[in-house]
């Protein structure tokens, strides 16, 4: 990558807790990150991890109640989104930021064509007439590699296979030409042949349209191939932060390490066994005063218990423009502080 | 007055007019319409007497209208009678009427009213002369009282017998005489009808136009005409006798209550309605009721019954306590009396004299090892479930164990033989309804009682004779009333016939002599209520009260 | 694959499971969506066999009509000895114990409404008459196979993460000690760490009870880890059939090659120098394949003969199956020349 | 990590969760406790609440009476106690509700599994269903009664008889929207992947319909039986007028609400008692299904 | 859609006869006579010349297959004649109520108006009302308006139209005098006067259906509201920046209609059958109270003939009900 523009977007202590009958859960644990024009940031973690509540936090698209955003504030072009009304907020999403969610087969809605569905953040946020929208949405189909685009567009979302509805909702995420696309494990379901399609969709529109994408997934084998940058998450905190080289060369907390040691390889050596990361992942019902990834981690010493590690650069760089962790084994506790 | 200068007279029913045809027709409601439009000969006052509608006078033997040997009568119309199209009425009308309901494949309602009559004849235009088979000492039956009107024979000519059902037109709206003629009808809902051109009496009718709205159920039809001003006249408003209270007081309208022939009574069953019997012998004469047969227990029953409190209770206004089956009118009333004072302890002492004793002390009259228990029958009605209840609660009280059971009236007085729940069929002891005799000369109603009535399998449980009372004296005394023709002799004959089946016997049990209550509006005037006749029977008198 | 002279344990011939589609007034049967279209295969005793191919290529088909969870069109399925797409309703209820499956779905595979303890022991309650205690002594011996904490016996399925549901799924496979196993993707769903413990229990439940498998999925990956013989489907028809090892240094049919291709090294050195071979178009619809081979309409190296006829699968290598005219005789040179060159349809990055 | 007794499944443990989940429930705890004290109220009452013993006469001087002390519901049109008809209507009237509410429910689910599951008997099951729909119910009702009241009476005597009939023939004349919904949701329910895996491990039908079938329909299930109690009640009424019902002095909360109508201008507390205890109880019904299907999904349970 | 369209409709023929044999088999057996409401006083003999004339005498066999001609073939030549002068039903007899003697469809054609109007309009009024609502609660699920609307669906349906009706007659009609209480069928609406009139007229009926109808549909509205609320596509719609309008009244709302547009179209049929007590009560005089009359009057024509209509209706409306589901859901196809 060449030398970093100015970030696009920018979090800043970002806390989301689920109010249950069970009590509260703490999902997202003072989360900050930022970034970048025309970056690709990925964002790995175990399952449950805060990834999908995070993203969805910053729109305010969680279920509220039980979600409540505790704290923070996340700057999309300096204007700040949590603390913004209903009604701003509304002119910003589908605009200025584009989301795909985790499930392409339930995101669309079924009674709808997909014309329709396109057409409508163009017409709200673009003030299109009918007549334009529709060449436009016509232009997005055919973008994301759906042939046949104007026919297509009277069609439902029954009548398309699971990789072509990835592909249109990755279409309406477009719509408005935003700035940041956040996509959440759009590429799970889906089995390789049709992953790779859509990499290289998104690839090609990154060049063409410059804009910031956010990509969440379990599969760092797409990460490595798409990625500028890679977050780690654990225990709705980052733990690790880091450009994909890097970070692949030269992991740094314990989890990510043992998440790189677990995967098969399809080239290379035949393992005799696949490495595990035994133990469970935290419980997170409550504020962290400890390190979440204590349990399971073969470093532990006894600090681990007793202080939640800051995150903090390892190169030299400021915070989040190289390479920084989160994890005592790396600093002696004493230059420590603790989060409040 | 001038015709047709007070507007609209509503008048609301609870149960629609189906057909205006009263000879097609099953039920008063159909009739009181159609009063209004055609007419008889005769019509009954609301004393009871004869006064002529389309005769000029009532035929008698003393003017010579009835003949010495009591075999014919001869009717003249008024002169100048025009029908509401505009055509004389002749005596070629009267003629065909008979022919039409006599058909013998018209399914004629009204066919009774035509028994007995061998020929009617038109003498000439205007004179009907009508030929009994035998002496008839009543002859005022065929063309008398609305159920007898006079049908146009230009009307109802392709109408004979097998096709009359299927004259849609003219039985909805039939060419009358009367003060209104049709102009609409909806089945089962609505009549209209104008003020007939042609009437007799130019100054008549006072309203230009009348409508009958149908439907609904008594309490809606009294509230349309006492309370919310809707309606001026509802026919048949009978409802509890204190909401009759709070909606007189009101203050827009008033309850008018004709006292006719119509008894609420029990009827004690003679023969024996067990289940264990074979069917064909339950409720015959081959079996005598193992209880009732006994007239003690049968007038202990009666006098546990406090006949004013069930009038209080069921018909307040509408009803009075009553010992007979012929409550009126006067002339031919019993002056029976003795049932109405309650009279509990002489009825436990009748039980006890007829060995009917509580011995195991449960409350229950026993004898033989057999309990003085009672399946008690009635139709569906919320009165008669009142008085089911009253009545069992004082039989109880006497120590008599009470079944009660309800059915509906279309399957109770269906006739049905299939059945198991007809009144005919009495397939319990006692059983409760109300009857009346059509006619204020009781004759044919009093003939119910005879032996050979007794409903039974033989003749399809057909037959008047409900409680199966069978004595010879009873027959011969009706025979001689047949052959009677001197007014004050009848009724004397009548009174005795009346007691042989009650105060004599207990078979029958009168409770309540019941009145038809109906309400009209203040503002609607010269109603006179009747119970011989249709109530309608004057509406070319009634008028707007200003 | 090694020891060729152990018996296979499964042998299936011919298998087709065509799905009707009726349509009409009278509902007519007017066509088949071919799921399945003549596939055969057999798998050695304590050996997996791997089974990939794209979305919808009637991979979970084949393991259900093995099962006899669909009545297969045609076909015999030789399991241990007995046919079972013949078998009668109750003796196929009884072969039932040896032959289970572990479903695509560890959410969707688990009833919503009941406990660890009794989705374990419903095999046990179907199909023995043991007593309460006997049975919970199983159900507890079966999830420390498993690796489950003997604690969870009361907890429901939505109270598990998605490896342990998954384990939750195996225990009840296991529960009456089968010979064989379909795994339908058994980890498609799960995050990585949990991927592998469910991988390794797999494989440590292999080497002690000597289990078979017949192990579906797409991720080439871990298809590579665990199974000794790989079979590429394709459209319901298997395009490729060889040894694991075989295949990955060397695929043969152009489908398994672009497969291959599109698979993300987790190393972002490698994944910049990769080539991969982007597929163009869409699949064809299972109810209306092509007329030739069913790959033809997407195939970089299409011929003529492609468009007309459709190939067979044979051996052309020492226990490489192969169905594609590039391999056979007919169609010109051997293709194993050819199948380094790239043709204009796909695209070389 | 083998702790064997506090491992142990209790098997009342399950039934205990439905309970403690239940409990958590305002709305089902509301109506379990109306519902309760209705019951208790019609089982018990008539044995404690019992009106003093008046001639005819002198309950005629206390008719209609507003509610007092004496009378605590007031007296009806032949002065009788309306606190102790009440009582007793109210046993006739819930034991109508609720038993031809199961019957319904019972019937009207078995047919719905039967169509929904076996693929054969669908369309016969369904046309059943558009047919009984589709019949005039007065009318099938007369005929069932009129065919069958005798004989049963006959065996169980005339007012047990009565309960009976009547119990069943509103229970067999309501089943059809239950097994509606029922079909709808098993046609979904058995292409549920744990279907198909229990068919994989062998299970015979009968244990698929009950355990993993069943337990998924009793939401909309709940939902009819609430509707089914309402109705049930008030389908009794109308049998009562037409005859068919309990013998006439047989108070009913349906009767008496008829029966009130007619005084409800002058006296409308005639009418208010049988109309509040008959809503009442569905809507303890209604939360009370809405309470056991909250607590029957162990996933809401769970939080 | 249009041959699954046909197949059902073949498919119903077979099942309409067998509900015709079954209705026509029960009118006939159930208990009563049409002689019930003749006085006691005429006697037997007359009775059962009634009764012949009314061909009622003659086997049932003879009489279903009579009836099955005329409802089949003479009825709708019938109406053909009317309609275009034709001659085809003449001299064939039509079926004919045994109470006015009038052929049943002539009645049923006076009375559709009024049902149409009264009941159609109550029903549309309870639904305006119910979707609204229903709407609302879901939004704003355990809110008071909710717990409000869950106690009205609740008396909604456990107050029986009987009483509901005879309610408002008396706080509306009685004690307001707001409203008349029987209804004119013969009031023609052509001036503004008269259409306040008809309006007036229709309040108090409207009302009580309404609420009863109101009642069910919310209930069904919010339940199906409350299911689709959480869906995955309603999070799409608020990511694309739509307003909340937008979100519930058009995502949501197309999607929850689908169960409430089957509810609302199987409830048609039973409408006619429901209001049977409300068109009484008002003297509405619509098919309902033509039913009950017929059966009080034990008239079996007429109430063969109407049962049968509502079982063509129901059928009918069941088939309706499919069609539609498949059009408000594209996923849903029937071939
Ligand atoms: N509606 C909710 N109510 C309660 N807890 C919730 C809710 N949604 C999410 N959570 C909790 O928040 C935490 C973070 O969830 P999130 O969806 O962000 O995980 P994730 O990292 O996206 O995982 P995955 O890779 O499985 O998508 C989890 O522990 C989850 O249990
Ligand atoms: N019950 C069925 N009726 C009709 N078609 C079916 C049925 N089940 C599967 N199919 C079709 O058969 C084909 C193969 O389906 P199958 O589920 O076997 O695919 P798969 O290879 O397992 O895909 P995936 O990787 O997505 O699980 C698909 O086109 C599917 O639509
Ligand atoms: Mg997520
Ligand atoms: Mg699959």
């Amino acid at each position: 990558m060449a030398e970093p523009a100015a970030s696009v977007l920018e979090v800043r202590d970002l806390k989301t807790v689920f109010r249950t009958r069970g009590g509260e859960i703490h999902a997202v644990n003072d989360v900050s990150f930022h970034l970048r024009k025309g970056e690709l940031l990925g964002v790995v973690g175990e399952s449950g991890s805060g990834k999908s509540v995070t993203m969805m936090s910053l729109l305010r698209l969680l279920p509220m109640p039980p979600a409540e955003v505790r704290g923070g504030q996340a700057f999309l072009n300096g204007r700040d989104l949590i603390s913004m009304s209903d009604e701003e907020l509304r002119s910003v999403r589908g605009a200025k930021v584009g989301f795909v969610f985790q499930d392409p087969m339930t995101s669309l809605n079924p009674v709808f064509t997909l014309g329709n569905q396109i057409m409508e953040p163009l017409i709200k946020h673009m003030k299109m007439s009918k007549a334009q929208a529709e060449a436009r949405a016509v232009e997005l189909l055919e973008l994301v590699g759906i042939p046949d685009a104007r026919r297509r567009l009277y069609q439902y979302p029954h009548q398309f296979s699971g990789g072509m509805r990835q592909r249109v909702m990755i279409a309406i995420a477009l719509a408005c030409d935003p700035d940041v696309l956040i996509a959440d494990e759009p590429t799970t379901a889906l089995d390789v042949t049709i992953q790779a399609q859509i990499l290289e969709l998104v690839r090609e529109l990154r060049q063409k349209l410059g804009m910031a994408i956010i990509w969440i997934t379990h599969d760092l084998g797409v990460i490595a191939g798409i990625a500028d940058r890679v977050m780690v998450m654990y225990g709705g905190q980052i733990v690790e932060q880091a450009p994909v080289r890097e970070l692949f060369a030269n992991p740094q907390h314990p989890y990510t390490r043992a998440l790189l040691q677990t995967i098969p390889r399809i080239s290379g050596p035949r393992d005799a066994r696949l490495k595990v990361i035994e133990g469970q992942p935290p419980i997170l019902s409550g504020p962290l005063t400890a390190c979440p990834f204590r349990a399971r981690c073969e470093f532990r010493h006894d600090t681990c218990d007793q202080l939640n590690p800051a995150r903090r650069p390892i190169d030299g760089l400021p915070l989040g423009k190289g390479h920084d962790v989160a994890c005592h084994w790396h600093a002696p506790a004493s230059a420590e502080v603790a989060h409040a | 007055a001038e015709r047709g200068t007070d507007g609209e007279v509503k008048l609301t029913f609870p149960q629609a007019v189906s057909i205006m045809n009263p000879y097609l027709s099953g039920g008063t409601k159909d009739i009181l319409a159609a009063a209004m439009v055609v007419e008889p000969l005769a019509v009954v006052d609301p004393d009871g007497v004869l006064v002529p509608r389309l005769a000029v006078e009532i035929p008698t033997m003393e003017n010579g209208g009835v003949s010495a040997d009591m075999m014919s009568i001869t009717w003249k119309l008024q002169p100048g009678l025009l029908w509401s199209d505009g055509t004389p009425v002749t005596a070629d009308d009267a003629v065909f009427t008979w022919q039409y309901c006599t058909h013998p494949e018209g399914g004629c309602s009204q066919a009774t009213k035509y028994e007995g009559v061998a020929s009617v004849e038109a003498v000439d235009a205007s004179t009907i002369k009508v030929n009994f088979a035998a002496p008839k000492p009543n002859p005022y039956t065929a063309f008398v009282s609305g159920l007898s009107p006079i049908l146009q024979k230009k009307q109802f000519e392709a109408c004979l017998g097998a096709a009359a059902p299927t004259c849609t037109d003219a039985n909805n709206m039939p060419i009358g005489t009367g003060p209104f003629m049709v102009t609409g009808f909806t089945v089962n809902d609505t009549v209209s009808m104008t003020a007939n051109p042609n009437y007799r009496d130019p100054a008549k009718p006072a309203f230009a136009t009348a409508v009958i709205k149908g439907g609904g159920d008594a309490e809606g039809s009294a509230r349309a005409v006492m309370e919310t001003g809707e309606f001026d006249y509802a026919w048949n408003t009978q409802i509890p006798p204190d909401s009759q209270a709070a909606m007189a007081a009101a203050g827009k309208g008033q309850f008018v209550v004709a006292f006719g022939t119509l008894v609420e009574r029990l009827e004690m069953n003679t023969t024996d309605p067990s289940p264990s019997l074979p069917e064909g012998e339950r409720s015959t004469a081959k079996h005598p009721h193992p209880i009732l047969s006994d007239i003690k227990v049968r007038t202990a029953l009666s006098k546990a019954i406090d006949r004013t409190i069930l009038v209080e209770v069921g018909y307040g206004e509408g009803g009075r306590p009553t010992c007979n089956v012929i409550p009126g009118p006067e002339a031919w009333a019993s002056d029976n009396q003795g049932c109405i004072a309650q009279d509990m302890e002489g009825a436990k002492a009748l039980l006890d004299e007829a060995g009917w004793t509580d011995s195991d002390g449960d409350g229950i009259r026993d004898k033989d090892g057999k309990k003085l228990s009672i399946l008690y029958q009635s139709t569906v009605n919320p009165i008669r479930q009142d008085f089911q209840a009253l009545i069992k609660d004082w039989w109880t009280e006497l120590g008599v164990e009470v079944e009660l059971k309800a059915i509906d009236p279309g399957v109770f007085f269906g006739g049905d033989p299939g059945s198991p729940d007809t009144f005919q069929k009495f397939y319990a002891d006692v059983e409760m309804y109300a009857n009346n005799s059509d006619n204020p000369d009781p004759e044919t109603y009093l003939g119910q009682y005879q032996c050979k009535n007794a409903p039974t399998p033989e003749t399809q449980w057909q037959g008047e004779n409900i409680n199966r009372f069978c004595d010879p004296a009873y027959d011969a005394l009706h025979a001689e009333l047949t052959q009677t023709t001197d007014l004050a002799k009848r009724q004397e004959i009548a009174k005795k016939l009346n007691d042989m089946v009650t105060k004599d016997s207990m078979i029958v049990v009168p409770l309540v002599h019941r009145g038809t209550l109906s309400a009209h509006s203040n503002t609607l005037g010269g109603v006179q209520i009747n119970a011989w006749d249709m109530e309608t029977w004057n509406v070319a008198d009634w008028f707007r009260v200003k | 694959m090694l020891d060729a002279g152990a018996p296979p344990l499964v042998q299936v011939e011919d298998l087709k499971m065509h799905f009707p589609i009726y349509t009409g007034i009278f509902r007519k049967h007017t066509g088949d969506v071919k799921a399945v279209d003549g596939v055969s295969f057999d798998i050695t005793a304590g050996q997996t066999l791997g089974l990939v191919g794209e979305s919808g290529c009637g991979k979970s088909t084949v393991g259900r009509a093995m099962l006899r969870l669909y009545e297969p069109t045609a076909g015999r399925v030789i399991i241990d000895g007995d046919d079972v797409a013949k078998l009668a309703p109750e003796a196929l209820r009884r072969k039932r114990p040896t032959m289970q499956m572990v479903f695509q779905d560890p959410q969707a595979s688990l009833n919503p409404r009941m406990t660890l303890a009794d989705i374990v022991s419903e095999p046990l309650d179907e199909h023995t008459d043991w007593t309460r205690d006997r049975k919970l002594e199983r159900v507890y011996e079966l999830m420390d196979q498993v690796g489950l904490n003997r604690r969870f016996v009361n907890r429901f399925p939505h109270e598990f993460s998605g490896g342990q549901r998954q384990r939750i799924g195996i225990a009840r496979a296991l529960a009456l000690k089968p010979r064989f196993i379909v795994c339908d993707e058994p980890i498609a769903a799960l995050d990585v760490s949990i991927q592998a413990q469910v991988v390794n229990l797999l494989e440590d439940l292999q080497e002690k009870l000597g289990l078979t498998y017949l192990f579906i999925s797409h991720d080439l990956s871990m298809v590579r880890h665990l199974a000794q013989r790989v079979a590429v489907m394709y459209l319901g028809r298997i395009a490729e059939l060889s040894p694991s090892r075989d295949l990955y240094a060397r695929p043969l049919h152009p489908y398994a090659e672009a497969l291959l291709s599109a698979v993300n090294e987790p190393d972002p050195e490698l994944a910049a120098r990769r080539n991969r071979i982007i597929l163009k178009g869409d699949v064809p619809s299972p109810a209306n394949p092509p007329k030739g081979c069913n790959f033809c309409t997407r195939c970089p190296k299409v011929m003529d003969i492609c468009r007309n006829v459709k190939p067979s699968l044979a051996e052309v290598e020492p226990g490489r199956l192969v169905a594609c005219h590039l391999y056979t005789p007919a169609a010109g040179s051997t293709g194993g020349s050819e199948a380094n060159e790239r043709n204009q349809q796909g695209e070389t990055r | 990590m083998t702790d064997a007794s506090a491992a142990q499944p209790k098997p009342s443990s399950q039934l205990r969760d439905v309970w403690s989940q239940f409990r958590t429930h305002k709305g089902a705890l509301f109506g379990l406790i109306t519902l309760g004290f209705l019951i208790v109220a019609v089982l018990i009452g008539p044995y404690l609440w019992i009106p003093e013993k008046l001639s005819v006469a002198e309950a005629i001087k206390l008719k209609n009476q507003g509610p007092s002390l004496r009378f605590p519901l007031g007296t009806d049109q032949l002065g009788r106690d309306m606190l102790a008809r009440m009582l007793l209507a109210g046993r006739v009237s819930l034991a109508v509700g609720l038993v031809a509410m199961v019957i319904a429910i019972v019937f009207g689910t078995f047919i719905g599994i039967l169509a929904g599951y076996f693929r054969r008997l669908d369309g016969p099951l369904m046309r059943l269903t558009d047919m009984f729909l589709a019949l005039p119910l007065i009318p099938l009702l007369l005929v069932m009664v009129m065919l069958f009241r005798d004989r049963i009476a006959g065996i169980i005597g005339p007012e047990l008889g009565a309960f009976t009939l009547i119990v069943f023939a509103i229970g067999i004349t309501s089943w059809m929207a239950t097994a509606r919904i029922v079909r709808g949701e098993v046609l979904t329910l058995k292409e549920r992947e744990y279907v198909l895996a229990a068919r994989s491990i062998g299970a015979k039908p009968n244990r698929i319909i009950l355990r993993h079938i069943l337990p998924n329909v009793v939401s909309p299930v709940m939902v009819a039986a609430t509707l089914g109690v309402a109705e049930a009640i008030i389908t009794e009424s109308v049998l009562s007028f037409l005859g068919l019902g309990f013998p006439p002095d047989f108070p009913t909360w349906g009767r008496l609400l008829f029966d009130g109508l007619q005084y409800m201008q002058v006296y409308p507390e005639r009418v208010v008692w049988p109309g509040l205890a008959i809503s009442l109880t569905v809507l303890s019904v209604n939360y009370i299904g809405d309470g056991l299907r909250d607590a029957l999904d162990p996933r809401i349970r769970g939080r | 859609m249009l041959t699954f369209t046909l197949r059902r409709l073949l498919l119903a023929i077979p099942t309409l006869l067998v509900i015709s044999l079954v209705i026509f088999l029960l009118v006939d057996l159930a208990p009563g006579s049409p002689m019930s409401e003749i006085p006691l006083t005429v006697p037997p003999d007359v009775r059962q010349k009634m009764i012949e004339a009314l061909g009622a005498d003659q086997p049932v066999f003879v009489r279903y297959f009579l009836w099955l001609r005329q409802f089949f073939w003479v009825e709708p030549a019938a109406l053909i004649d009317s309609w275009f002068g034709t001659t085809w039903a003449e001299g064939e007899q039509r079926i004919l109520s045994w109470q006015s003697r009038s052929p049943v469809f002539t009645i049923i054609g006076q009375r559709l108006p009024q049902t149409m109007t009264v009941i159609g309009t109550a029903y549309l009024v309870g639904i305006l009302i119910a979707v609204p609502i229903g709407i609302y609660s879901a939004y704003r699920q355990y809110s008071v308006f909710d717990q409000a609307g869950t106690l009205f669906a609740m008396i909604g349906f456990s107050v029986p139209t009987f009483f509901s009706g005879t309610l408002f007659i008396i706080i509306f009609a009685v004690w307001l005098g707001w409203f008349p209480t029987k209804y004119d069928t013969q009031l023609v609406v052509n001036d503004w006067e008269s259409f306040v009139k008809q309006i007036k007229q229709m309040a108090l009926p409207v009302m009580t259906l309404g609420l009863a109808n109101a009642a069910a549909i919310s209930r069904y509205m919010r339940s199906s509201m409350l299911d689709n609320m959480g869906m995955d596509y309603v999070r799409t719609a608020r990511a694309k920046g739509m307003s909340e309008r937008t979100v519930v009244l058009k995502h949501v709302l197309r999607n929850s209609l689908i169960p409430v547009v089957t509810v609302i179209a199987l409830g048609i049929p039973a409408i006619f059958g429901g209001a049977i007590i409300t068109e009484n009560l008002f003297g509405v005089n619509g098919i309902g109270a033509a039913l009950i009359g017929a059966i009080h009057a034990n008239d079996i024509p007429m109430v063969q003939t109407l049962a049968f209509i509502f079982a063509v209706l129901i059928v009918l409306f069941n088939l309706i009900a499919d069609i539609l589901y498949g059009l408000l859901d594209p996923r849903i196809r029937y071939d």
